[in-house]
């Protein structure tokens, strides 16, 4: 039964993302579109999510989205004020931090937030820890790192991927 | 009028340097890559050129395709090369 | 007043050409293949709001489609890279 | 009086900006790893600010642009982070003055184990 909602859902999406790109008010070819989507779903149904239907999930989603725009904002000021300067005054290196969510798909959000925002890469993750590249590494304790770099983002995905 | 020539004399510069970059480049990796950004130069002249359907074929295969086929081939001969050394 | 809008715009054309010269002198320049490959990836997005912007200047919706392509593109072209890189393929 | 056209056009100024100091970046910057930082984080807001100004200006093309937008926020960092893996285990070294590497000093301890 979750598997027939996750590949009802998906083609849904798919032929959505087809109108919106082109437009079209031809209903014949927005049925071979729904069918072509069917199809692709049931080839990948076992690499499907179920979608998220909590309003506190979506509540939170929306909040994140903002949060991680102005967080973007804030690293491309960063990126700017260093790259225009005549010397060029960076302190890099790689260090760890360890994450607590469980699921692949916060981790992965995780580490694309991570490396989005000010300073900072993800270089690699094992398990649950993140190698992180720092452009100006105040603090080479793990604790610390994590409490700077992970925490703020940790706050929200822990609720929409728990 | 002047500044489009321009522009297109200056593309076909880049494209040019591209080229001779695959030849001059030991690397065979920054060959390869040198070989696509030939192929999206010349996309974006066409762009230019109001042709976009052409730049669109163009894009796809020669610096999709084609460089996806040569890693391929690089990947699959790479174990002989290694002998010869 | 009335056309500052497209001086807006070319100014903004002006800027992304500059960019990508600046990628493109990277990938001369860059003294290893990985190098390379990140000067590719920032010419490929900059040429997309290139395309884009060109899409607006002369009004032809068709653009848009050739700058969904080069986006697939980049991503395939990079992922494939660190993949052979990394000793897959 | 199009005050739309003016906004998105500003809007596409500062985008456009944004992406000329992220290929500067990608130009100065000492090593790989800085390259990489400079070159993902100012093209992705370029880019976004770039096509939604465009978008504003022509809102009949608003979908497909923001279409083309979450493609390009979701893919970015998704690439910049494989090829920084790979570069990594291909064993290209950080700029001098770097502080720590503790992912080699993992890979090591791991090599002695085995």
């Amino acid at each position: 039964m979750d598997k027939i909602l996750k590949i009802m859902f998906s083609t849904i999406m798919f032929t959505l993302f087809y109108f919106i790109w082109t437009g079209t008010k031809d209903i014949n070819n927005l049925l071979i579109m729904f069918a072509l989507s069917l199809i692709v779903s049931i080839i990948f149904r076992n690499h499907l999510r179920s979608p998220i239907f909590s309003p506190k999930k979506i509540v939170y989603s929306l909040w994140y989205v903002i949060f991680l725009f102005i967080e973007i904002i804030k690293a491309n000021i960063d990126v700017a004020f260093r790259v225009i300067k005549p010397v060029i005054r960076i302190n890099p290196g790689i260090v760890t931090v360890k994450t607590k969510l469980k699921t692949a798909m916060g981790r992965m959000i995780l580490a694309n937030s991570i490396t989005l925002t000010p300073g900072t890469l993800t270089v690699d993750i094992k398990e649950d820890t993140l190698y992180i590249h720092w452009i100006d590494v105040t603090n080479m304790d793990e604790k610390a790192a994590t409490e700077k770099i992970v925490a703020s983002f940790e706050k929200y995905l822990e609720v929409i991927f728990d | 009028m002047e500044l489009q020539q321009g522009i297109f004399i200056l593309m076909g510069l880049a494209m040019i340097i591209a080229a001779g970059l695959a030849m001059h480049v030991k690397d065979l990796i920054s060959s390869i890559i040198a070989v696509g950004v030939v192929s999206l130069f010349a996309s974006l002249l066409y762009l230019l050129m109001q042709a976009p359907d052409v730049a669109m074929t163009e894009a796809a295969i020669g610096a999709g395709l084609s460089t996806l086929i040569f890693l391929y081939a690089l990947h699959k001969t790479k174990d002989v090369e290694e002998e010869n050394d | 007043m009335t056309n500052l809008p497209e001086i807006l715009l070319q100014i903004s054309t002006y800027f992304v050409s500059a960019g990508i010269i600046l990628a493109t002198l990277r990938l001369i320049k860059g003294p290893s293949m990985a190098d390379r490959v990140v000067a590719l990836d920032t010419f490929t997005v900059i040429s997309i709001s290139l395309i884009t912007l060109i899409a607006c200047i002369s009004g032809r919706v068709i653009f848009l489609d050739v700058g969904m392509v080069y986006a697939i593109l980049s991503f395939i072209g990079v992922v494939a890279v660190a993949r052979h890189l990394e000793g897959g393929l | 009086m199009e005050w739309y056209r003016i906004v998105g056009s500003i809007v596409t100024l500062i985008g456009s900006i944004f992406l000329f100091l992220g290929a500067l970046g990608v130009f100065r910057m000492p090593d790989l790893y800085n390259r990489m930082q400079a070159g993902t984080k100012a093209t992705t807001l370029g880019t976004i600010l770039t096509l939604l100004g465009i978008g504003i200006c022509h809102y009949e093309w608003l979908g497909q642009i923001l279409i083309i937008i979450m493609f390009i926020a979701l893919t970015n960092p998704i690439s910049s982070h494989a090829l920084a893996r790979a570069a990594h285990f291909r064993g290209i070294p950080l700029t001098k003055g770097s502080v720590a590497d503790k992912l080699k000093e993992k890979e090591a301890t791991e090599v002695e184990v085995d």
